[in-house]
């Protein structure tokens, strides 16, 4: 293997790996707005360094082009809607967790 | 390739967890959100077996669309599912049985999955792969098929479409008022 | 959905790119997949996002009812005509091979026409159905 | 193999998304999980075009982080408004 | 133009569809509906006269040739079907102005008007193709414009007989799809000829079983053979009168012939009862439902209603016909289809007209008809003497090549439940006769039915008894149909 | 058929039959939509498991690839899709109407309205 086909292997690899630790915090953090930090920080980051190790793997081709444009839009489209779901969620009333109020609490919906 | 195979059976089985999931839960605005993802896996399920124009669709229409109007119509009729009466689920879940039963019987005759040299890749669909090149000339043999050697199928597709709109207009379509300043009823 | 600003500047700065987008798809149809149909429900969904971030009569001022009925039976009567056209230059109907002097011109004539009747339609039909459930709601 | 494993992997998130998306609680854990669910599938897709080696299978993936984003809008919009169609400018109702 | 007869039948309601939908008003879609439907009506029977003398007429669309696109083919039966349905619609759509007006609103007329062509569309185009899942299109094209259409009723509960049509109608057109995936997956192909030429060398396997199991009980489904009729009498009794007449004479006969066309053209006569047991599971059936539907449509005090339970009583004597398998059997069939979409057709309208003076349909509506509204009353007993069989009607000639046909087989039991369901429709005919003739009117300054409905529907009941008195023209198309049905699909 | 294979088409049965339950038990109307929608989807699965061929790909020309899957089962779930989305949107339609004349889409609140009048 090259060093092309190394770097795109890792970057592949760690994408993945953060895409399975933030599969892994949503289930293990004790409420939304906590979750919401596994979910929205590994999703923009995973997808990445995920379509990333992909462009190089496709090489420099339309492909690589289009996988930039996914990228792109979900550079932005992603925080935007984890952006907006934590306000409607601060909107509705959800209260965050925090140690003193103890267990779960996201279910006051 | 295996790996495809796998992938396939994963989703499918991501697809029964979800299904009953849709069944069980008495929030519909949670029901049609997992609908929304149950489209978006199928969509994902048909890009796996080599149908990306039926993925593309799916994904366009299932989980786009109907997940939409879904919306759209449960934030008319309200969200919550009343609890199911006991008596009346004996008779679905015999029925179920039966069809199910019968269809089993029916894929055991089947022939292999993913095979070239099934009837199905053998008979007509040859002529679509190797003649179309010169007949057509369009790189994308679904097109060629859906546009020229069945255009009559996709003619009747773009009608029932229409008749969907129609019908739509029809049911609650607002009577014609003045378009300026959205007339409410 | 005024308070949700970032969501509405990332809306609007996205939508031409998705019309932009549809464009692609219904033209690029026969490399590729794609088609009229996906090309027209993506068009629409472009609609649907301003309908969601600016509301109903924003949309419906850009794309009014009755454009849109116009559009969706010209859908219809596009491909339906392709057809009688094919028939009356003397092949049976849908024979795109007659609509020029060259039967694969003529094929790539006919369905290019076709898929645009298909997109046309579809476009406007799932507009109309958006806009038709999202006013029902509005009324009510 | 690399492709495999990232395919393996991306699976497992979904899983973990959707077990997410079933246990709930609140309706915004879910909202959530689908979200990122839907990431994730425009991953899966793409790597699928990779397995497959066909580039033109990334426009789909295309699409579906549209529609992701799309039905991400309209479930927040019925959440808060209650409808689809509304402008809001004004929230209460 | 002659070579393109089968696409122009198609093209009047599909390019009069979308212009009609941007007309306004309610006469000008009214116009376009009428006179395009006439125009059809021309085409099918300059068809059926081609049909007579060429034989089969086979269309290729697009120019492709017949696996590899889609092809019509149509033969007696077909050709019978379409004078069928685009003759009751050219005798529908006139009296459809006044009543549509009175029920539905001038506002929604053009958008009306529109799904009824769509309608008239979907069941032609079920009928002239040749190809499996061509035929799904379609179903799915008057189906849609059905549930619309039966929607636009004035009762509320229009609404939920038409959700519930939704919802069965669906689960039958998807079984139907089940079933053409596996014929699909076992031959290759989907068009039907070719399907009957390549199935009985793979007809014994359990894949091919299923699919007849999935194809034949997604039809009944659409057909309401009676254990899944449900969905019927709600339907026709809440929506707008010229909808039922519309329907009531030609929707069921639509599934009625796509269920002949895949037990005897496709699957052959062999398989379906000889392999498999067709005629033991739809005769019990058939018989079932034609004695239980005409003992509930007894009780009726909604003589619509009455009349729909009354179709469902005769899509049993339709399938009892086809269950047979026999030609003398298919013959009853295929003339009971015909005959009883005409003598529904008459006494649907009837009781449209009964709706638009009286303002319901009840029997107490009924009461005195006779002084009131003499030409509308004379009309239902006409209508009602064919509905049970008269001579000298239409009901007799079918009803009477139904028991011709039992006789053959020696089916004793079976002319017995024939004869008892006529019985009872002389009951639940008798009991409105009644009614109109020696009840008290409910209010007799109610006076004739306008001339616009009342042309329209004595066009349909002369058409019950010309066609009782000269039986030459359906019996020998009936014959010549059975036959070419009976030898297989393949036959030019 | 190789073990997976028929896993395919069991999974697939096993959704469809959750579907169909779905569509007769449920009492809501809104549930009974999304379970035909599960059922029709389901089929489609079906159709396009015909058409998967080992190793081949997807049906648009391609430098180098020889074997392509079959295009015609594609072309059939197309359309068949899309008359999916056409019954699904009458029928939601229709449930709004439902619950606008009689308040409520519950199948069984609305039987006894139904006996009632």
């Amino acid at each position: 293997m090259d060093l092309l086909q190394w770097l795109s292997a890792i970057l592949l690899l760690s994408g993945c790996a953060l895409g399975v630790i933030g599969g892994i915090g949503i289930n293990r953090f004790p409420d939304f707005y906590t979750r919401m930090h596994a979910a929205g920080v590994t999703d923009t980051l995973c997808a990445g360094l995920f379509f990333g190790g992909l462009m190089i793997h496709f090489g420099l081709t339309l492909a690589s082009a289009k996988l930039f444009l996914i990228f792109l839009f979900m550079l932005f489209t992603c925080p935007t809607s984890t952006h907006a779901l934590a306000k409607a969620a601060r909107h509705s009333g959800l209260v965050p967790w925090t140690k003193t109020s103890g267990v779960e609490q996201g279910a006051s919906k | 390739m295996i790996l495809e195979q796998l992938i396939d059976i994963f989703l499918l089985v991501f697809l029964a967890i979800i299904s009953i999931a849709v069944l069980r839960i008495r929030d519909l605005f949670t029901a049609v959100m997992l609908f929304g993802i149950y489209s978006l896996t199928s969509a994902s399920l048909f890009m796996v077996l080599d149908a990306a124009d039926v993925g593309f669709t799916e994904a366009a229409v299932g989980a786009g669309i109907s997940t939409i109007l879904m919306l759209a119509t449960i934030s008319m009729t309200g969200r919550e599912e009343k609890p199911l009466k006991k008596k009346g689920t004996m008779l679905p879940l015999a029925i179920v049985v039966i069809t199910g039963a019968t269809l089993v019987y029916g894929i055991m005759d089947l022939p292999p999955f993913g095979e070239p040299d099934n009837p199905v890749h053998t008979h007509v669909a040859p002529r679509y792969i190797e003649q179309s090149p010169q007949e057509i000339d369009v790189p994308n043999f679904v097109t060629a098929v859906l546009a020229s050697y069945r255009g009559y199928d996709t003619l009747g597709e773009v009608v029932v479409i229409f008749t969907a709109g129609v019908g739509v207009m029809l049911l609650i379509g607002r009577r014609r008022k003045r378009k300026e300043g959205i007339s409410n009823e | 959905m005024s308070d949700h600003l970032i969501l509405r500047i990332v809306g609007k700065f996205l939508i031409p790119y998705i019309l932009l987008f549809g464009l692609y798809v219904q033209f690029h149809g026969d490399f590729g997949p794609g088609g009229g149909f996906q090309a027209g429900v993506i068009f629409a969904s472009a609609f649907v996002i301003h309908t969601l971030l600016f509301g109903l009569e924003s949309a419906e001022r850009i794309a009014p009812q009755w454009v849109l009925k116009i559009v969706a039976a010209s859908g219809v009567l596009i491909y339906a005509l392709v057809g009688v056209a094919a028939m009356l230059m003397g092949g049976n109907y849908l024979d795109y091979d007659f609509l020029a002097a060259d039967p694969i011109a003529g094929q790539h004539i006919g369905i290019i026409l076709v898929e645009f009747g298909v997109g046309l339609t579809v476009a406007s039909v799932m507009m109309l159905l958006f806009f038709t459930f999202a006013g029902r709601g509005e009324a009510s | 193999m690399i492709l495999a494993a990232a395919a393996i992997a991306i699976l497992v998130t979904m899983l973990l998304a959707i077990v997410r998306a079933l246990l709930g609680p609140s309706i915004f854990d879910r909202m959530l999980a689908v979200n990122m669910f839907g990431t994730k599938t425009v991953m899966l897709i793409s790597l699928i075009a990779a397995l497959a080696g066909r580039a033109d299978y990334l426009d789909i993936a295309l699409v579906y982080a549209m529609i992701n984003f799309i039905a991400m809008i309209a479930v927040m919009k019925y959440f808060e408004y209650g409808t689809l169609g509304h402008d809001g400018e004004t929230t209460e109702e | 133009m002659l070579a393109h007869l089968p696409v122009l039948v198609i093209l009047a309601p599909l390019l009069g569809a979308p212009v009609a939908s941007l007309l306004r008003g309610p006469n000008w879609p009214w116009l376009l509906a009428t006179l395009l439907s006439w125009f059809a009506l021309l085409c099918s029977v300059l068809l059926l006269i081609q049909v007579n003398a060429q034989g089969t007429f086979i269309y290729t669309m697009g120019g492709w040739e017949a696996p590899w696109g889609i092809e019509y083919r149509i033969d007696f039966a077909n050709a019978l079907l379409l004078v069928l349905i685009t003759g009751l619609a050219s005798v529908v759509l006139p009296y459809a102005r006044l009543s549509v007006e009175h029920e539905i609103g001038a506002d929604r007329c053009p958008l009306f008007y529109t799904a009824l062509l769509l309608l008239i569309l979907g069941l032609c185009g079920i009928t002239v193709t040749g190809d499996a899942f061509n035929v799904f299109v379609f179903l799915e094209v008057s189906s849609l414009a059905t549930y619309t259409l039966i929607a636009m009723g004035k009762d509320r509960r229009a609404l939920t007989a038409s959700f519930s049509y939704l919802i069965m109608g669906t689960i039958g057109a998807t079984f139907y799809l089940i079933g053409v995936g596996f014929l699909y997956v076992m031959t290759g192909t989907l068009n039907m000829a070719d399907l009957a030429e390549r199935l009985p060398a793979i007809s014994d396997s359990s894949t091919v079983r299923t699919a007849f199991a999935f194809i034949v009980t997604g039809i009944c489904l659409k057909l309401a053979l009676f254990p899944l009729h449900l969905w019927l009498p709600n339907a026709y009794t809440y929506s707008p009168s010229a909808v039922t007449a519309f329907l009531g004479a030609t929707a069921t006969k639509v599934a009625v012939y796509v269920l002949i066309r895949f037990v005897f053209t496709i699957f052959g006569v062999e398989f379906s009862f000889g392999a498999e047991p067709l005629a033991e599971v739809l005769v019990p059936l058939a018989i079932i439902g034609l004695l239980s539907a005409s003992t509930v449509s007894i009780m009726q005090p909604n003589i619509k209603r009455m009349l729909a339970y009354s179709s469902v009583a005769q899509i049993g004597y339709i399938v009892l016909g086809l269950a047979m398998g026999t030609a003398m059997g298919l013959t009853a069939s295929l003339l009971h289809v015909f005959n009883h979409g005409l003598m529904k057709g008459a006494l649907f309208m009837v009781m449209g007209a009964v709706a638009y003076r009286m303002g319901g349909t009840s029997i107490d509506d009924m009461r005195g008809l006779a002084k009131t509204m003499p030409l509308t009353f004379w009309a239902f007993v006409l209508g009602g003497l064919s509905l049970i069989g008269v001579p000298l009607t239409v009901g007799f000639v079918s009803k009477w090549h139904l028991i011709l046909a039992a006789l053959e087989l020696g089916w004793w039991p079976v002319v017995v439940a024939i004869l008892a369901g006529s019985m009872l429709a002389v009951v639940y005919v008798g009991r409105v006769v009644e009614a109109g003739f020696f009840g008290e009117p409910k209010d007799a300054t109610k006076r004739e039915a306008p001339w616009g409905l009342l042309v329209p529907l004595w066009v349909l009941v002369i058409a019950n008894i010309w066609f009782g008195i000269d039986t030459r023209l359906t019996v020998d198309i009936a014959e010549a149909a059975a036959a070419q049905l009976m030898a297989g699909g393949v036959v030019r | 058929m190789s073990g997976l294979g028929v896993w395919n088409y069991v999974i697939i049965i096993f959704l469809m039959m959750i579907g169909l339950y779905m569509v007769m038990s449920s009492s809501n109307l809104v549930k009974k939509l999304i379970g035909l929608n599960v059922f029709q989807t389901s089929v489609f699965f079906l159709y396009i498991s015909f058409g998967y061929i080992e190793g081949a790909t997807g049906p648009v020309m391609q430098e180098g690839a020889s074997l392509y899957s079959n295009p015609l089962p594609h072309v059939l779930i197309l359309t068949a899709i899309v008359v999916g989305v056409a019954t699904t949107a009458v029928g939601l339609a229709l449930s709004v109407r439902i619950k606008e004349s009689f308040g409520t889409i519950e199948e069984d609140e609305l039987h006894t309205m139904d006996s009632s009048l």
